[in-house]
């Protein structure tokens, strides 16, 4: 049969899909067709979202984000019959997170989740240790920021992340308020706990470095501005997935060679702990694909153990299998992953199960409300407060 | 002037026997209207009933086919609460759909204004004899060619508070102490997306007033001269009311495009409540979010708020309508 | 002839050049920093010049190996052209009826025109799926050409209007006198006397045509039949998050290019007098 | 048979009233001038007779068939108009060919030999590649005559042709226009003018019109002679008659006296005295402007050139057998 | 002392020499006119004197001192130009006081007082609130004419404007600008224009330009009666003086016999024989064109209307006391 899928990939990622679909060609005799997306996935999303009322049976394979699979999930085949064999090799909360009430709405490609990048040479020049708390961070980098300031490295700032109001904040702020204690915003169980102490604390505490170990402007950064700030060597501590890895290690990168990755720094109080945003990719069938036998071959074929260890050597993606990050090959090509094995065993899911189509608008008004403290408009517990109330509304 | 404005029925006796002539030229007009009605009903009116249509109703982008009626209920829901309390809903009960509605209205106010002005500067110096006009003329006319998308990035890389060029401009000619991030911060976002803007289309404008310009007869400036009239005097008091005309039809267009604001925002600015505008937050209701029909709905109010602009400046400003027929 | 006079007048020619050259730095600085940052790469991107200090083509040669750049190209000027030629060729027609014969409601046809142009594009992009899909066009050039007369229309047939009620009654008197049709006149007469307006016009929509990006993306799902603006999103750096600026900018020159080209070539022809010498001046 | 017959042909703008039945015949070969004040409709009725506008009723007929509904191409008629009307954008050739090229069945060969036929009788064969901004007003009027002139019409209508003209092309082009009505005896002309030279030197006939309906219909001389009302007496010929009522005209028995200024004899023993207003010599003659106590002051024409001093008193005295007398109605009395 | 004096003025546009070297005065009060073929500098000069052009070489002088770098407006000069140049956004009321008010230091009612003052004199007063669209060619000419007034101007310039109007309106505007001239009679008027009878009947003195240069000053009929040049006899008078070559000169012992119209008579015993091409009868008198084979053909006026059939031979004979004789350089032979 001939299929299409859409993947809003990036450039050495489309090429990898290619080679895979090469493969899944020669032992299937399926012809499969790349639409390519753009890479921003507000754009991707409107346009599958568009797509998929409308019917439209051009598309076979979607590539979703981890936090789609809920919003789409009624015009997703139920792969859960198929993917039973394999289910128990993939780490439970990555399945979970594609899970909507009884439907497998997507198996997974790869997963992500972001670390602290630390610059090893600073932190040995002034005789610091990786930051395990926020607040070990934030005195860390004041402490590295000034000194490297008083020697006329007047451009050095302490600590970068993305600030920007998008999802990306969403990201950020859930690890804040889940280091800290403070639930994931919306409970497995649909209910609302954003608008808890330890929540408030954690914002208060991130309100603080804005300004201070972080420039005014990180208030509008995404990864790649934070990523540029970091690799032109003027930031002492980032947060960023792990793309940034290699570029960082890149010949005309002024930190090449002088940093590492940490799980992110715990919070403070009862039920602190490291934690990190469950990021990664999916593959989901359309309802409306006229060779759904086959294209749920496809997304099997693509999310496989044997397709997920090529993705991980070629693409440094981190693997959905776990017995992948014990695989000597893997940790050949790329040796960092070992160290992310520890972040996942923090990671959290972002409340796209619970609040299903309107996983969106909740997260959109998650971040406004963090923007919000961030930028000094209105304190912690004030925005918390109406972020309650407007979730409330939302979810009633 | 509008005398046969919308509807008015022309030619009261229309003549007992209607020549060939005649005949063949209302043929004509008919048969050269209709591909364009034909084309502009199935593009535009089909899509606009439809949308018009899921504004009263439940719709989802998810069930798009089984929406019901619902009424007025996506603009205003009045509810009493089991407790009495009565609460207000809907688009009209939207206090970020305020926010929009003043974001775009502000934004449509200055950019056009500043369009205005710097176009008619531009145009008044393209209009003057000098060496190179023509080379000029083209270069103006560049921030007019770069496609949005491609130029509200590329302002978003020279904005940027650590890379950007206007910041290390600002810092070393001394305007700025410190690198701003024009478009993080809400007191600035708004400024970054009128000047990207204003710059975009000031050659739109230029364009239009240039050709206004260029239709006043030069001997009214030898005239005010001889009257001793003051090259500021005779803008205002010659230039500017001779080209109304075709400023008016200019600022109509650009008014409409800048009402509509989309792309540019969404690029540069994509969730700040600072700057986002009526199309922004409908396009985030019809797709991002779950809330097509009330995306609907505003689309809906936004294309009235436009014809009430509309009507109201063709009808204020006189705008002429009637064409210079036999 | 006194001195202070001269330099009255040296002064006002200085602040008047002065002026030009302040416009002219504006419109054209914002490309020529792109064409600056088109030529850099790796970190060199985040380092800010004002002059051309590394010169790479690597960006220009990465924009022509990704996806199917060339054959985008070819779309848009597809698209692009044929957009244009239709909507001039229906507003021409249509602007005859509208502002040289005398009907009933005319003006209220005009504003049903400006009208269309009053709804938001993204709010009839669902309704516009359906059409495209119902007409069959989906996924090909023709759909982009339908979904842009949307918006290439009432603006041609607005300033068409405008200009071609401004041409003199007695040539079309004399051609009508000689014999002439109304097609033969729109044709023969009037097309070729309109020259500034359909230039004007035909480049406002041309650029617009273009520059569109919301509903290439939409209605198109194939490199094949995706133009500039879609392919320059789609255009992309290693990883995910990764924007790549580099590639970006030399895209965005490669496709302003031809348009300040056809600027440059046009600008002539957007601002003069062609009726000169037709009737009495 | 006349060439063209208008028969109770009324025409209205709206509620306006232009032309309010108006009878006339035109015979073919005639070359027939309108004459009337400005907004008298004499354009109205020629381009009534073109077909570039509608009659509102009545009827009008070319060589005894009914043309009403006609277009104006398949009334075999040519137009030229005040401004020109040149195609700005096609080469003198080319305008002039146009017509041609659009009635098919016209071969390219024989469309140039009419073309350069045209050309070589109004002498503008070398200026055939030049397009209409190259050419100098006269030369253009001549390109829109001649432009006419290809299309082999039965009828040419011209409006105004020459009011855009110098006084020195004036008279060339008018001079070109009476050669023309000679060499193609067969047409039939209509020219509408303002200008009384004009109108005296072209026509056969001259139909003078007053507000929408026929004053006078005749030869220019039968107008200038035996004009039919004092309208047409003050409309014909140039310096305007002068008209002396009151005491003076009650001494011919009459309400209102006429005489031209070119019948008037400044004498000594004249019988009307007037003080002199103003004095104009031309050279070949002189107008002197008296103040005779009328509405409007009495020119009289001189040969030569005089020299009256402004404010001076003089006699003058009409030329008995050249006096016009008309009555209250403003009819004249014979 | 003359009010404006022009010493070896010179202007060039580019490389090209326009005004080539002009002397000229212009007495206080005095009606100056600039006649000349087309492009021989007439508005170019006219522009100089108003401060709209600057001079290239040379010196200007108002009242004796150098104005060569005022502004227009400080020369105390208005303009009347040729397309009318009225502020079309404002009423004639407006129009005329735009100068007015912008002069600081008139009071509204001065202003006043001054329009309606001007308007009465030009019988325009009924239009104050009218726009310029809303008037018909003659009365924007005489709203510009009035405009001019109103800056109660030392110094008067017209460039050719009454170009634009129709024949009846041209004669009454001409009149119109004469009376001006008699009751301002201070003020100093320059006036550029085509036509011979504006020339010969406004001017006091005429200068005749040709390519830039200064021809002849004088009187009309100085220039009438006895011109400097062949030049100047062909351009002064209507219709055109006849000149009369080779042998038929050479019986007069001069190389051209230059005769108007009007000093001919068509007489049995004629000295010259000519075939008749065409005539045309004005009414009061009539003009037979002749082929005397000469280049062009010989006009010949008449008293009253004749009727010589076209192609016959007449014969004529000029006055003799009023030919001029002109040598092979174009001078005259006196
Ligand atoms: N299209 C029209 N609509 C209404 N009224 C018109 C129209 N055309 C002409 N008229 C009116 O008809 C009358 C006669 O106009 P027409 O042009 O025939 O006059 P005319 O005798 O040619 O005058 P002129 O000598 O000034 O050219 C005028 O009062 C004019 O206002
Ligand atoms: N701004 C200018 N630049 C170049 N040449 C000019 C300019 N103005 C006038 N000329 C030239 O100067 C010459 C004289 O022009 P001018 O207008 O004074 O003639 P004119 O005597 O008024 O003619 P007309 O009777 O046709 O109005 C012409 O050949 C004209 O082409
Ligand atoms: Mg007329
Ligand atoms: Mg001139």
């Amino acid at each position: 049969a001939e299929l299409s899928i859409v993947s809003g990939d990036t450039g050495t990622g489309l090429q990898f899909l290619q080679s895979e679909l090469d493969i899944f060609q020669e032992e299937t005799g399926h012809v499969v067709t790349i639409v390519p997306m753009p890479s921003s996935t507000s754009d991707q999303f409107g346009q599958y979202r568009l797509w998929l009322a409308a019917g439209n049976a051009d598309i076979d394979v979607y590539q979703t984000d981890v936090i789609w699979a809920p919003q789409l999930a009624d015009q997703f085949v139920d792969l859960k019959e198929a993917f039973a064999e394999v289910a128990d090799q993939h780490f439970p909360s990555v399945i979970e997170s594609q899970t909507v009430g009884d439907k497998l709405v997507a198996v997974p490609a790869f997963t992500d989740a972001p670390a602290l990048y630390y610059r090893k040479d600073l932190l040995e020049k002034h005789g610091k240790e990786v930051p395990t708390t926020w607040t070990e961070l934030r005195q860390t980098a004041q402490e590295i920021m000034e000194a490297e300031r008083a020697e006329g490295n007047t451009e050095i700032w302490g600590y970068v992340f993305q600030g920007n109001a998008y999802e990306g904040l969403t990201c950020n702020a859930l690890e804040w308020v889940n280091s800290f204690g403070g639930g994931q915003i919306i409970e497995a169980d649909g209910t609302i706990s954003i608008n808890n102490e330890q929540a408030v604390a954690a914002l208060e505490e991130a309100a603080s470095w804005v300004g201070t170990i972080a420039p005014q402007g990180v208030l509008a950064y995404g990864e790649e501005e934070a990523r540029g700030v970091w690799q032109l060597g003027n930031a002492v501590f980032m947060r960023n997935w792990p793309y940034a890895y290699a570029l960082s290690n890149g010949d005309d990168a002024a930190v090449k060679g002088n940093f590492d990755v940490a799980p992110l720094p715990a919070g403070e109080g009862e039920g602190a702990k490291s934690s990190a945003t469950l990021g990664g990719w999916n593959f989901a069938v359309s309802q409306y694909s006229q060779n759904q036998e086959a294209a749920i071959e496809l997304a099997l074929f693509l999310s496989s153990a044997e397709s997920q260890k090529r993705r991980a050597i070629e693409q440094a993606n981190l693997p959905t299998v776990q017995s992948l990050y014990q695989d000597e090959e893997v940790l050949a090509a790329s040796p960092f992953m070992a160290a992310w094995e520890e972040i996942f065993q923090n990671a959290v899911p972002r409340p796209s199960a619970p609040t299903q189509e309107n996983y969106n608008e909740v997260s959109s008004l998650f971040w406004s409300a963090v923007h919000n403290t961030l930028s000094g408009n209105g304190s912690a517990a004030e925005n918390l407060e109406v972020l309650e109330i407007d979730l409330d509304d939302l979810l009633q | 002037m509008t005398s046969e404005a919308i509807g008015a029925p022309t030619a009261a006796a229309q003549p007992r026997q209607k020549s060939e002539l005649m005949q063949q030229r209302v043929r004509a007009a008919r048969l050269f209207l209709l591909p364009m009605m034909i084309a502009l009903a199935v593009v535009a009116g089909w899509p606009l009933a439809r949308s018009i249509y899921f504004s009263f109703t439940d719709a989802t982008l998810n069930d798009l086919y089984g929406a019901e009626w619902i009424g007025f209920g996506n603009y205003l829901q009045i509810r009493v609460l089991e407790s009495g309390r009565t609460i207000y809903r809907g688009v009209l009960a939207d206090p970020a759909w305020w926010n929009a509605v003043w974001n775009t209205v502000r934004f449509a106010f200055w950019s056009v204004l500043w369009e205005t002005i710097l176009g008619m500067i531009v145009a008044l110096v393209l209009n003057a004899e000098f060496k190179g006009r023509g080379i000029v003329r083209a270069a103006i006319l560049i921030p007019w060619a770069i496609p949005t998308i491609v130029s509200a990035r590329m302002w978003s890389w020279m904005l940027n508070d650590q890379f950007g060029i206007l910041n290390d401009l600002g810092m070393r000619l001394g305007l700025l102490n410190a690198p701003v991030a024009w478009t993080a911060s809400p007191d600035t976002a708004m400024l970054a997306v009128l000047v990207v803007d204003i710059w975009k289309t000031t050659p739109f404008m230029a364009l239009l007033i240039l050709a206004g310009l260029q239709m006043i007869p030069k001997d009214i400036y030898e005239a005010a001269e001889i009257d001793g009239v003051h090259p500021v005097k005779q803008f205002f008091r010659i230039t500017l009311p001779l080209v109304r005309p075709a400023l008016m039809v200019a600022i109509i267009f650009r008014v409409l495009d800048a009402l509509r604001i989309f792309d540019l925002i969404y690029v540069l600015t994509p969730n700040s409540a600072a700057t986002k505008t009526m199309s922004v937050i409908s396009q985030e209701n019809l797709f991002q979010f779950n809330n097509f029909a009330e995306g609907s709905a505003q689309s809906t109010l936004l294309f009235l708020l436009i014809a009430i602009f509309t009507i109201l400046y063709i009808w204020l400003g006189k705008v002429n309508f009637d064409g210079g027929d036999r | 002839m006194t001195g202070s006079f001269d330099l009255w007048k040296l002064t006002k020619g200085v602040l008047f050049y002065a002026l030009v050259i302040a416009i002219v730095v504006i419109a054209v600085f914002p490309f020529y920093y792109a064409i600056l940052t088109s030529f850099k790469a790796g970190t060199d991107l985040f380092r800010i010049n004002y002059w051309p200090t590394s010169f790479s083509l690597a960006n220009y040669q990465s924009v022509f190996s990704q996806g199917a750049f060339p054959r985008n190209l070819l779309n848009s000027v597809f698209v692009a052209s044929v957009t244009v030629a239709l909507a001039l060729f229906l507003a021409v027609t249509a602007s005859f009826a509208l502002s040289r014969v005398r009907f009933r409601g005319r003006g209220l046809l005009l504003m049903t025109i400006l009208a269309v142009s009053m709804f938001p594009q993204i709010a009839v992009l669902a309704g516009l799926f359906e059409v495209i899909r119902f007409l069959g066009i989906y996924n090909t050039p023709w759909a982009l050409i339908f979904a842009y007369t949307i918006f290439t229309l009432p603006f041609t047939v607005w300033v068409l209007t405008t200009f071609m009620r401004d041409l003199p009654v007695e040539i079309e008197e004399a051609a009508i006198v000689d014999g002439a049709t109304p097609w033969v006149i729109i044709t023969q007469v009037f097309m070729p006397l309109m020259w500034p307006a359909l230039v004007t016009t035909g480049l406002l929509a041309f650029i617009a045509a273009w520059n569109e990006f919301l509903f290439a993306l939409t209605f198109t799902v194939s490199n094949q039949t995706r133009t500039v603006p879609v392919a320059i999103a789609l255009l992309s750096g290693g990883s995910q998050y990764e924007i790549p600026w580099g590639i970006i900018m030399a895209a965005s020159v490669i496709v302003t290019v031809p348009l300040v080209a056809l600027v440059l070539i046009f600008q002539r022809k957007i601002v003069s007098g062609l009726t000169a010498g037709g009737v009495k001046g | 048979m006349a060439a063209i017959e208008l028969r109770n042909v009324k025409k209205s703008f709206g509620v306006v009233n232009v032309i309010k039945g108006v009878d006339l015949e035109v015979k073919k070969g005639e070359f027939m001038v309108f004459v009337g004040p400005s907004g008298c409709g004499k354009s109205t009725l020629l381009r009534l007779i073109s077909g570039l506008e509608d009659i509102t009723s009545g009827e009008m007929l070319f060589d005894g068939k009914v043309v009403n509904a006609l277009t104006p191409s398949k009334r075999g008629i040519a137009m030229v108009f005040q401004s020109y009307a040149l195609y700005p954008h096609m080469t003198v050739y080319e305008n002039m060919a146009f017509g041609l090229k659009l009635e098919k069945g016209h071969s390219k060969e024989a469309i140039r030999q009419r073309v350069e036929k045209a050309a070589d009788m109004l002498q503008i064969r070398q200026y055939l590649d030049r397009l209409p901004k190259q050419l100098s007003g006269g030369q253009r009027q001549r390109v829109a005559i001649g432009r006419a002139i290809t299309r082999d019409p039965k009828v040419f209508l011209f409006d105004e042709p020459l009011s855009n003209l110098d006084a020195a092309l004036r008279v060339a082009t008018r001079i070109e226009i009476a050669k023309l009505h000679e060499e193609m005896n067969d047409v039939t002309m209509i020219y509408v003018t303002h200008d009384q030279v004009e109108a005296m030197t072209l026509a056969d006939r001259i139909c003078v019109l007053r507000d929408g309906l026929v004053e006078q219909v005749g030869t220019p001389m039968e107008l200038y002679e035996r004009p039919d009302s004092i309208f047409v007496a003050g409309f014909i010929g140039s310096p305007k008659m002068n008209f002396v009522a009151g005491e003076k005209a009650s001494a011919f028995s009459c309400s209102t006296v006429g005489i031209r200024g070119e019948h008037m004899d400044i004498k000594p023993d004249g019988i009307w005295e007037g003080k002199v207003i103003h004095t104009e010599n031309l050279g070949a003659d002189s107008y002197v402007y008296l103040d005779m106590g009328q509405e409007e002051p009495v020119v009289v024409r001189h040969d030569g050139t005089t020299n009256y001093q402004s404010g001076s008193l003089v006699r003058v005295s009409p030329q008995e057998d050249r006096i016009h007398r008309f009555n209250e109605a403003g009819k004249p009395i014979r």
